[in-house]
This record gives structure tokens, C-alpha cells and sequence, in this order.
């Protein structure tokens, strides 16, 4: 037997013990629409394309087993499904694009803070910087489409807070804002609370609205938010 | 981020360190936080068990250097400064509560240990996140996506209410020349109060109650009611913008108005206030 | 073994057939090259990308034996190679989107008056609402099946006369055009002034032919009925 049939035979073995009941005509069926479409799909959206009982579990199961080794992967992003190029021929694909002017430095920190921090406020980011937020940053990631205002804290001032969009775990192949790298490391160390570690209440970045937040209405007065750093001072 | 990345723009206000030959530059940095984070950085020690004391000593000594080669500091800069040579100052002193229960020198200390760890683990976890995979430049999707055939299933939300609706209206405008319009109900608009009062402001004799105030053709039934509470919260209005004063002397007694662009003599009218 | 992985085993036994030496790498190379590619790629472009040695006929003919029966197949166009999904499963790629829409003023306006005064001609309408009707508005109406065709009027000209469809009752929830509301019913409703504009008649609307009324015959050659209006000029 040749390299490519043992290949495919150990695909044909994961698949037959992982879903042992995948109808192969519905199989082919996810694999065309997820193949087709130019968007990262829901299982809400695929099902309402299948016939009525199939197992879309057991066939997205299936479809992420028997493509794990080959050059395109079915990849979770955001809790849908997307083929995907695999990422070791990346070097076959690099393409030198344009990247968005480069952010800067300043942009970078604010997303990565803004992502493990969420919900988190103008003030919050600039606490964890140590330095006041030009207007430009979150209004460059705002317009990139990573950012958004999710809702406003609950505390005085009633601070509008960020957080990330969907196309940001897209850019970034992430399933959910839980799947960031080293998250858990950041939590465990502290580093995610807003003051200094003093008990074992580590939030969660979350995309849920958190107990000390409302919801965004964008109908609202903006207040001040001002950009002095009140905490260090 | 290299200390060579940070620095090779600013040749020209560069400070030769010459202990550490270190090239440092204000600019290049991002804030004090920032500036301490290298400076912990070169102590080249863990942060958490880095010395403040020595750290806030590069601090002001980095500072002082910037000072003498007349670069200008960025106030926050200066802000940083004192506050270090104020907690280095307590530092040396018996460990004891500050005034009001402000935390100890050491409780300032581990809290900047901290913020420092912290920015340090963010910067870490930035690189690690733009490090990811990203999709089009590493990984790609579909290129040639093949689209999906919108066939749109057109219903209309148009009722018996719309159908008669136009009917009437239609019929109604091309025999009579006149609209179909639902009756107003009687409401004297708050603008249309503050409009009234703003023009009667002149012609109001002191104290007035503000019930002589409504409009003629609307001091009956239903009518009154809208006006009184009308003319009351234009009356309000005019108050907050110093237009008029109002006074009332209990609860659910009569309010009287009067012009709130008279002197400083105020005081002594108001013993003069009807109803007192 | 289940019917998927009876299904792979076929491939895997066709590509062992017909390509024994399919390098699995190169495959998965090929695979990715295709699946990124924004349009077809001819041999020459596949092989820029791979290694040098690389089998890129044999490749190809694997790659098109293991895609030959799945949900996505590897196609040959104009001697350039792209994926596409499989022709049977077209049907998945066509959805159906609800979409509510409003009739326009002038729509709504001409069905209320056909609904009323049926039988009633192009020019009647235009009478009854002073304005001359654009061609659009009476094929909207006949387009959604709200109206239709019922006779043709017996004065010069033999204008054809519209009326309401079934279609029509149903969307407005009425039982016969007799169940419109009258003169007085329109007045207790609000939907009339007290006292209407003199002239505010009523009509008793009928599916019935009237007496002035002849069926409709399509065959019937059409007459101009132009904008002028005959029957009251």
C-alpha cells in the first residue's frame, strides 16, 4: 500500500471511531457548504441546509477528523466552522500584504489588553500602560473592526467598555476569547484583575455582559472620560 | 522589543549612560511605566524581586540627566519622579501608615512590582497573540468562494388598516381637498407656554400667581389642566436659566412668578410675597 | 466498518491504483494551493510552489481520485485546476430569504380604490385619485396577484376592468370584497371625517360581472388604451 492510502486509511480509522453513524451524504453536503462559503458558518446556518436528523455534531466531528492532516483543515473560529489552509505551509502561502499601515506599538498593547481584559475601560487600559491613550488608538482598532464598545461599567461616570468582535477571533483563529494564548497563566499569576492579587476571584474575559456592566446604547450622552491616569498620580 | 528598536531614531537627544552604555532617549518610551519596566529589565533580575529603591535611584538619576540636556519631559514623567523620590524617601524611614491609612512604603512598592510584572506579562502576551497564525497571511480561506443563490421570498406587511387608510385618505383629499387628520388632543405644547411667558415677562407686576398666566382659551376642563402644567415647567425652565423667580410658600399652594431680571433688591420684595 | 469509511476506503483504493507514488507532503501542498487560489492554476503555476521533483501529474490525479466522490471536487477547466463543489449538490448553495416589503403610496392608494369600486377601469382609477397612474403602479399589483384582469367595460374603447384577486382576501384577512366596510363603517372607525366631503360615496364592491361588463378574453385583440381618458373626456 503507498504512503497516500495509509494516509488516508488512519483518516478513514479516526473517522470510523469517532462518528460511526456519519451518513456519507451528509457528509458531503457540510463539506460543500463549509467548502463554498467565503465566511466562517454557524451550526445554526449549516442545519437549516441539511436534511431534517442529521447529525451535524458527529459530521462537523467527522469533517475536522478526516481533514486534521491534510493541507486544509476545518477550523473552529469564533464558535463556527471554516476550512482553513494548514498553518505549516504557511511558508507556501505568505503573502506580503499590506498590512493595515502596520499598527503601532500603542495599538498592538491596547488589543492585547482590550482581549484578555475584556470588558475593560479607557482608564483600566491606561492604568495597565502607565500612560494616557491617544484619541487615535482605539479609534484605528475600532475602524479595523477587532474592537468594540460592548457596554458601560456600573461605577460612577458610567465608562463605556471594550471588547473584542468576532472578526478578531477570525484574524485570529480563535474559537473564543477563552482560547487566547497563555490566558490562563495571566490568570493564574493575577495579572487579569484590576488590583493587585488579594483573594482567588479571577474574572473571566467573557464576552457576556458582566455583572458591573450595561449594555451599549449608543443613544446615551457620552460623559468625560478623561484621559489623567487617577490611580498612580 | 530590543533596546536597539526602541532607540535608533533619536541619535541626535541620545544620553550616553556611561555605566551601562545604555542609549536611552524619552521619546522611544511609552510612558514612565515604561521607562521603569526597561530600567527593571537592565537590573536583570526577576521583577518581582526587583529592588524599588535601586530602580527608583536609575529614575531620577535618568530623569536628572534629561533635565541637564534640556529635553523636554513629558509632565507625567515629572509626576513619576516625585512620586518615587517621595516613596524612596519613606522607604528609608520606619515602616509605619501614612496620614488618612495610606498603605506603607513596602505596600507602594509591591503594588509597583506589580504594575510592572503586570505590563510585563501584557507585552509578552501581545507578542505571543501577533505571533498567532493570522488569517490571510498565514493561513487562507477559500479563495474562490463560490456564492450562495439569494432567492428572496417577498411577503407584504400591508394591512386592511393601510388599505382603508388610503382609501379614505384618497377619496377624502380628491373630493373635499382635505386630509383625513386625526383630532389633536388638547395639549398646550411646553415651548408654546415658554414662548407666552417669555413675551409677558415685561408686562407682570411683581409676584404673580402663576394660574392668572394661562391662556385665555385655555382655562377650562382638560384644557387647563395642560396649560397649568405647561406653563409650570416652562416657568421651571425659566427659572434655571435666572429668567424668573418662583416661589410657593406649602405644598400644593398657588406659585407665583415674577420677573427674575429685576435688581439685587430682591430680598426685600419677597416679604411683600402674597399668600405669605 | 461504517459507510464513511467504506466510502474512503473506494478513494484510498483508487488513488492506490492510480498514483502508487504519491508523495502525502506534496499532496497536502497541492491541496492548499488550490483551495487559496482566487482562480484556476495551471500546472506551471501549481509547479513554481512545490519542491523540486514533486510529481505534479500524478499529484493532480490523486488528489482528482480522492475528491471524485466527496461534497468538493477537484475540476479541470480550460487545462487549469480548481476546487469546486460537487454539481449535485448545487441545490445547497440557493437560499431562500424571507423578505417583508411595504406597497408604495401610490400602490396601496390604486389597489383600495379597485378593491372598492371593482369593475373599475385605468381611467376610472385615475378619476377617482386625480392623478394619471404610471404603468409601474397596475404591474406591481398584478405582479404580487393582489389584482387582476376581469372584463373588459362596454364603452368605446373597451377598456379592460381590474379587480381583486383571492389572493387579495387573503392577505387582507376579508371573506368576500362585499365584507369591505361601508360608508358609515368607515365613519365610526375613524378612517372618515365625520362629515365627508360632499360627493364621499361608497361603492357596494362585486366579484359579479356588472351589467356594463364583458368577461375577459385574452384573445381578444387590445386596443390602445393610452392615458387619454375615454370613457369620461
Amino acid at each position: 500500500m503507498s504512503s497516500v492510502a495509509k494516509m488516508i486509511e488512519t483518516i478513514e480509522n479516526e473517522m470510523d471511531a469517532e462518528s460511526p453513524e456519519a451518513n456519507p451524504e451528509h457528509l458531503r453536503m457540510v463539506e460543500a457548504l463549509l467548502f463554498a462559503a467565503s465566511e466562517p458558518l454557524d451550526q445554526k446556518a449549516l442545519s437549516t441546509s441539511l436534511p431534517e436528523g442529521a447529525d451535524l455534531p458527529g459530521l462537523l466531528k467527522a469533517l475536522e477528523a478526516a481533514y486534521e492532516k491534510r493541507g486544509v483543515n476545518l477550523c473552529r473560529v469564533a464558535g463556527k466552522y471554516q476550512f482553513r489552509t494548514a498553518s505549516d505551509l504557511a511558508f507556501l502561502l505568505r503573502k506580503e500584504q499590506p498590512e493595515q499601515k502596520r499598527l503601532s506599538k500603542a495599538a498592538i498593547e491596547t488589543l492585547s489588553i482590550i482581549s484578555y481584559h475584556q470588558p475593560v475601560t479607557r482608564a483600566e487600559i491606561e492604568d495597565i500602560r502607565g500612560v494616557a491613550m491617544s484619541k487615535g488608538t482605539i479609534d484605528i482598532l475600532m475602524e479595523i473592526g477587532w474592537i468594540k464598545i460592548r457596554g458601560r461599567k456600573r461605577t460612577p461616570g458610567r465608562p463605556v467598555t471594550y471588547g473584542t468582535t468576532e472578526a478578531f477571533l477570525v484574524q485570529f483563529g480563535l474559537e473564543s476569547v477563552a482560547h487566547l494564548p497563555g490566558l490562563d497563566e495571566l490568570k493564574a499569576a493575577g495579572f487579569l484583575e484590576a488590583i493587585p492579587p488579594s483573594g482567588f476571584d479571577v474574572p473571566n474575559p467573557s464576552d457576556e455582559l458582566s455583572a458591573d456592566e450595561d449594555p451599549y446604547d449608543p443613544n446615551e450622552p457620552e460623559m468625560a472620560t478623561g484621559s489623567v491616569n487617577l490611580d498612580e498620580a | 522589543m530590543t533596546q536597539a528598536e526602541n532607540f535608533d531614531d533619536f541619535e541626535s537627544a541620545a544620553i550616553v549612560r556611561d555605566d551601562e552604555a545604555l542609549l536611552v532617549q524619552v521619546d522611544g518610551f511609552e510612558g514612565p511605566l515604561d521607562l521603569l519596566l526597561t530600567l527593571a529589565r537592565n537590573q536583570k533580575v526577576d521583577i518581582a524581586k526587583i529592588s524599588i529603591l535601586k530602580l527608583a535611584d536609575q529614575y531620577l538619576e535618568f530623569i536628572e540627566s534629561a533635565k541637564k540636556l534640556n529635553l523636554e519631559l513629558a509632565a507625567d514623567y515629572l509626576v513619576m519622579a516625585a512620586w518615587l523620590a517621595y516613596l524612596k524617601s519613606r522607604l528609608v524611614l520606619p515602616q509605619e501608615k501614612g496620614p488618612d491609612g495610606e498603605p506603607t512604603a513596602d505596600e507602594m512598592a509591591t503594588r509597583l512590582r506589580w504594575r510592572l510584572q503586570r505590563l510585563d506579562a501584557m507585552r509578552a502576551a501581545s507578542t505571543r497573540l501577533m505571533g498567532r497564525e493570522r488569517l490571510d497571511r498565514d493561513v487562507f480561506g477559500r479563495g474562490d468562494p463560490e456564492p450562495v443563490n439569494v432567492i428572496k421570498l417577498r411577503t407584504y406587511k400591508d394591512t386592511m388598516y393601510d388599505l382603508l387608510t388610503a382609501y379614505a385618505t384618497d377619496r377624502a383629499r380628491k373630493l373635499g381637498g382635505k386630509t383625513y387628520r386625526p383630532e389633536m388632543a388638547p395639549v398646550l405644547a411646553i415651548e408654546e407656554a415658554r414662548e407666552r411667558l417669555e413675551r409677558m415677562l415685561g408686562r407682570i407686576s411683581d409676584w404673580s400667581a402663576l394660574t392668572t398666566l394661562l391662556p385665555f382659551e385655555w382655562t377650562g376642563g382638560a384644557r387647563r389642566r395642560s396649560a397649568v402644567a405647561s406653563t409650570l415647567l416652562a416657568a421651571l425652565e425659566m427659572a434655571r436659566d435666572g429668567k424668573v423667580e418662583l416661589q410657593q410658600m406649602a405644598p400644593f399652594a398657588e406659585i407665583f412668578v415674577r420677573d427674575g431680571r429685576r435688581g439685587p433688591d430682591t430680598t426685600t420684595s419677597e416679604a411683600s410675597a402674597p399668600g405669605a
